[in-house]
């Protein structure tokens, strides 16, 4: 058992760097909900502020990154403000980071085209706060400068200035920016959150409580898509393609492995 | 005495935070958060008394030079480092700290998290056997939604991703509303033996 | 991020996954580290982020809620003390007791009256039909009084039958955001640490 | 012994009473507050729109006491066999003749305040007195120091229980890490070194579920898990020797328990999926007929 167990585990790592080298390309379709929140973000005026909250604990980096990555890129290309911010402490640097990776691709200037406000524990009264009055939340942003100096900062002060919510998240934290931010200051809100969440989210969707849904590698591989510029999303979805192949052959093999021991031993006692 | 008043907090607090949900009034809401605040404080002292306990303990492997002493070493140096940097040095943004933490600690748990990819795979070699009926169909639901799921399914059949909506959202969904259902139940008779004092393991006893 | 600042974590990343191929030294060293810092990146954020502004500062400010939670967390660390240890059972019985009491009109809600107003809310569609008959098929088999016999029996194998489609379900869904993971790692290795990936 | 029989019934008579008294005290102000603004949906002190979760408590109460009642009266009750329950022996039996301990863990997805923990509890007591019986060391590594404590009240009476005080051991019974993934690196790396003949997870499990227990099969353990989280469940029935489903795991820790009390809550919970079963039929018949909402008064 031992060692077909490591075989399974070569074969893995295997399937997964090669799928990422090598990148088969299998066609994906751009989902309805995908596409939704890509045409909401393309009809914003140039010059319009987004929000966009890093709602996520770190270990979940790897799947909602890449998706943060493409709506950010999609922001810069059209010319529409960041303000960022986190309301989960783990997210707070891995936000500030992404954006300003992808700032200084695109040549975006802190404090006129994007803040980053920080973190801020308590997130009920963090969201109701900023419908009120942003710069009592956030009096100064994440580098240190004060609010009502910065160019973007002293543009924004409640939830008027801003044209769409994103909240960036592994868990129930969209359901809060829809309960306090959207029900009370009618704000728009669109969630990218990781694949397994999206069957929670589906009925504020329908409720129109949420605007969009991205969702997981598949939801970043199809706005890449939609941008045409693949990335991680994209890269990601080869690997992926390949490792569900992959278990699901295991899973034949395995009953194909047991059904021949299954012979075998019925075939031995026969014979006795 | 010192039990029974233990008992009285249980059924008091409980009594309060179920009823407080059907109560407007701002005190019982105060009252409310004041009592998950303490809850909290609670869970944080008890923080205090595990490190305590976690350093205790090592402590005595690495005196008593037991097997895997250093490895003792290697824990403590990391409790050490990660205590001293966050009160010296602060746990802001660009302090040594955040560094410890993005640079080694963050990459090392999703590490640790993406062992689940292997884990799946031999899982699901070992695990899904058709022995049965049952078994048959737990193995056509997970090939069928795994394979739907990502691009290499729609390119095998156009169909495979509908089918696996559909399992997904009809019976997978059924029996998921009535696992909730039943797990809600036994949670509110845990919860009711809890508050009426029937249910003591926490004290120690029945 | 430099080249020994990667070096360093691609190697710990790879001392992690050298346990695929059995328990050895490196293992060993990455789990150790990885668990220290994790209690001192816990005993850092508690105190500074809990005990600090809820149990101290109230109290400094003479407030009396504030030697409440502060008597509550004392009683707690007694339990270093084996003789008194006793007396942090009224501090457990609060978290228990209001624990319960949280989880009684929630879990109501949220698991039963809320599936159950989906459930008999859906039969306008034939897929709400299925639905319904799966949830009640696949409660009986959660009754533990009565002997899974008769129509009573067949009714739960039904249940067991939808609840090996959800299983299965599940697990084939959950593998999406799990393999995300793998994949986040192997772009870390191989395109930060290795510079072999292709844009 | 007595004294404690005594405060048990008072303290359990004490707090129906005053949970009844308490619920019903609180129907008339529900009934004013609706009468008298009956669209809004907080009206005076009462929540008039959470109507129907008093109602379901209160029924949620008068079964539970209803049941207690019986089974004081001598009511006995034929419960179903739970096959992951039946095994607790064997792995026990398995570890003690291998002479290897046996890992226990409640799973990193809960703390002290959830009910499924507590009941997870339920079931370490009586695990914890077998072991201690065939005298097979018993690990339980915890993210939580609260439940830590429970833990070592509860392993401890439950080797006074048996008269093996000497065999419980506090260390075994310790904190490891708060971080999910610390815990599982740690739990992984205990099982790797100590090769536990059986491996119990039981509580509330994420992520860590099949970290866990695939390392526990590699280990060759004989896993017996049980979980609340729905996704996590579907792992465990993959990868593990037994598996409690859901309420499983709150009914086995009824049924292990042999008392009267715990019997009795099983069976409550019993007579409530008879009133799920039954208002799910008249309430869907009722949609599909005249397009009457039963459930009007639970949507928010």
């Amino acid at each position: 058992m031992g060692t077909s167990r490591r075989w399974i585990f070569a074969v893995v790592g295997v399937v997964a760097v090669a799928a990422m080298i090598f990148r088969p390309g299998f066609p994906l379709s751009v989902s309805q909900e995908t596409r939704h929140v890509f045409d909401l973000i393309d009809s914003l005026d140039s010059n319009s502020v987004v929000m966009i909250s890093f709602d996520h604990e770190a270990s979940s980096l790897p799947e909602v990154g890449p998706l943060g990555t493409a709506i950010v890129d999609h922001c810069f290309r059209k010319g529409i403000r960041i303000v960022g911010l986190a309301l989960f402490s783990e997210g707070t640097a891995a936000g500030y980071e992404l954006i300003n990776r992808r700032a200084s691709a695109a040549g975006k200037t802190y404090g006129t085209e994007w803040i980053y406000l920080g973190f801020r524990p308590q997130y009920t009264s963090a969201i109701l706060g900023m419908g009120e009055d942003l710069g009592e939340v956030f009096s100064r942003d994440y580098e240190g400068h004060s609010l009502a100096e910065s160019p973007l900062g002293s543009r924004i002060h409640n939830y008027r200035d801003i044209a769409l919510v994103i909240s960036v998240a592994d868990g129930s934290m969209p359901t809060y920016w829809v309960e306090y931010a959207q029900a009370r200051y009618n704000v728009k809100i669109a969630a990218a959150l990781t694949a397994v969440m999206v069957t929670s989210y589906i009925p504020y969707l329908e409720s129109h409580q949420l605007t969009g849904i991205v969702a997981g590698l598949r939801g970043a591989a199809e706005y890449e898509q939609l941008l045409s510029a693949p990335g991680a999303g994209s890269r990601g979805m080869d690997a992926q393609s390949a490792i569900h192949a992959l278990i699901a052959v295991l899973i034949v093999a395995g009953n194909i492995q047991a059904w021949r021991k299954r012979r075998s031993q019925t075939g031995r006692g026969t014979n006795q | 005495m010192r039990d029974r008043l233990a008992i009285i907090t249980a059924t008091l607090a409980g009594a309060f935070m179920a009823l407080q949900y059907f109560i407007t009034l701002p005190i019982a809401n105060s009252a409310y958060r004041a009592i998950l605040s303490w809850m909290q404080i609670i869970a944080a002292f008890a923080i205090v008394v595990g490190v305590f306990g976690v350093i205790r303990l090592h402590l005595e492997r690495i005196g008593r030079k037991r097997a895997g002493w250093l490895y003792s070493v290697t824990l403590l140096a990391g409790v050490l480092v990660m205590t001293i940097l966050g009160f010296a040095g602060g746990i802001d943004r660009g302090t040594s700290f955040q560094w410890v933490f993005d640079h080694w600690q963050a990459p090392m748990q999703s590490t640790v998290f993406s062992l689940l990819a292997f884990y799946i795979a031999s899982a699901a070699y070992r695990g899904f056997r058709a022995r049965s009926g049952e078994s048959a169909i737990l193995v056509m639901a997970a090939i069928i939604v795994m394979l739907g799921r990502v691009p290499l399914g729609e390119w095998l059949s156009p169909i495979l991703p509908n089918v696996s909506d559909w399992i997904l959202n009809v019976p997978a969904l059924a029996a998921k509303r009535a696992i909730l259902i039943g797990i809600g139940l036994g949670m509110v008779a845990t919860s009711l033996k809890v508050i009426a004092g029937l249910e003591r393991t926490y004290l120690g006893g029945r | 991020m430099n080249l020994l600042e990667t070096t360093t974590t691609a190697l710990l990343t790879l001392a992690i996954y050298s346990f695929l191929a059995g328990d050895n030294p490196f293992y060993k060293f990455a789990e150790h580290l990885l668990v220290g810092l994790t209690i001192g990146y816990t005993l850092v954020i508690t105190l500074k982020s809990v005990i600090w502004p809820q149990a101290i500062i109230p109290m400094g400010r003479g407030e009396m809620p504030g030697l409440v939670p502060l008597i509550l967390g004392c009683l707690i660390l007694l339990r270093l003390v084996p003789r008194w240890a006793g007396w942090s059972r009224i501090s457990l019985a609060l978290v228990v007791g209001g624990g319960a009491g949280v989880a009684i009109p929630a879990m109501l809600k949220a698991r039963v009256l809320d599936q159950m107003a989906a459930t008999a809310n859906g039969v306008t569609s034939w897929a709400g039909w299925i639905i319904l008959i799966g949830v009640l098929a696949t409660l009986t088999y959660f009754v533990f009084t009565r002997a899974h016999r008769g129509a009573w029996g067949t009714s739960a194998r039904i249940g067991r039958y939808f609840m090996m489609v959800f299983f299965g379900a599940t697990f084939a869904y959950t593998v999406m955001s799990r393999v995300a993971l793998l994949i986040g790692r192997l772009e870390f290795l191989m395109g930060d640490w290795l510079g072999i990936l292709r844009s | 012994m007595s004294a404690f029989n005594w405060r048990c019934r008072v303290s359990f008579q004490f707090a129906i009473a005053s949970s009844i008294g308490a619920v019903i005290a609180l129907i008339p102000a529900a009934a004013l507050a609706d009468s008298a603004s009956s669209a809004t949906s907080a009206a005076g002190w009462f929540h008039s729109s959470r109507i129907a979760e008093l109602i379901g408590i209160v029924i949620a109460i008068l079964a539970l006491a209803i049941a207690a009642l019986l089974v004081k009266r001598g009511k006995r009750l034929q419960l179903r066999s739970l096959p992951a329950l039946d095994a607790v022996g064997d792995a026990l039996g398995r570890a003690t003749e291998l002479g290897t301990p046996v890992v226990y863990s409640t799973g990193w997805g809960g703390d002290m305040g959830r009910p499924t923990t507590m009941a997870s509890m339920g079931i370490l007591a009586e695990i914890a007195k077998r072991a201690a019986e065939y005298n097979c060391r018993l690990l339980f590594p915890s993210h939580d120091p609260l439940i830590v404590s429970v833990a070592q009240e509860t392993v401890s009476q439950s080797a006074l229980a048996v008269g093996r005080p000497d065999w419980y051991r506090a260390d075994d019974i310790s904190f490891v890490s708060q971080s999910q993934l610390g815990y599982a690196a740690a739990v992984d790396g205990m099982m790797a070194r100590e090769r536990p003949g059986a491996v119990f997870l039981l509580g509330s499990f994420e992520g860590e579920a099949l970290i866990l227990a695939e390392t526990a099969h590699q280990t060759g353990a004989m896993t017996i898990a049980g979980t609340d989280s729905t996704i996590q469940l579907s792992f465990f029935l993959v990868a593990c020797d037994y598996t409690l489903i859901g309420e499983e795991l709150f009914a086995a820790s009824g049924i292990v328990a042999k008392d009267p009390a715990a019997a009795a809550a099983v069976w409550s919970q019993d007579w409530l999926k008879y009133l799920v079963l039954t208002l799910l039929i008249v309430g869907a018949a009722l949609t599909a007929t005249v397009g009457f909402n039963l459930f009007q008064w639970t949507a928010r």
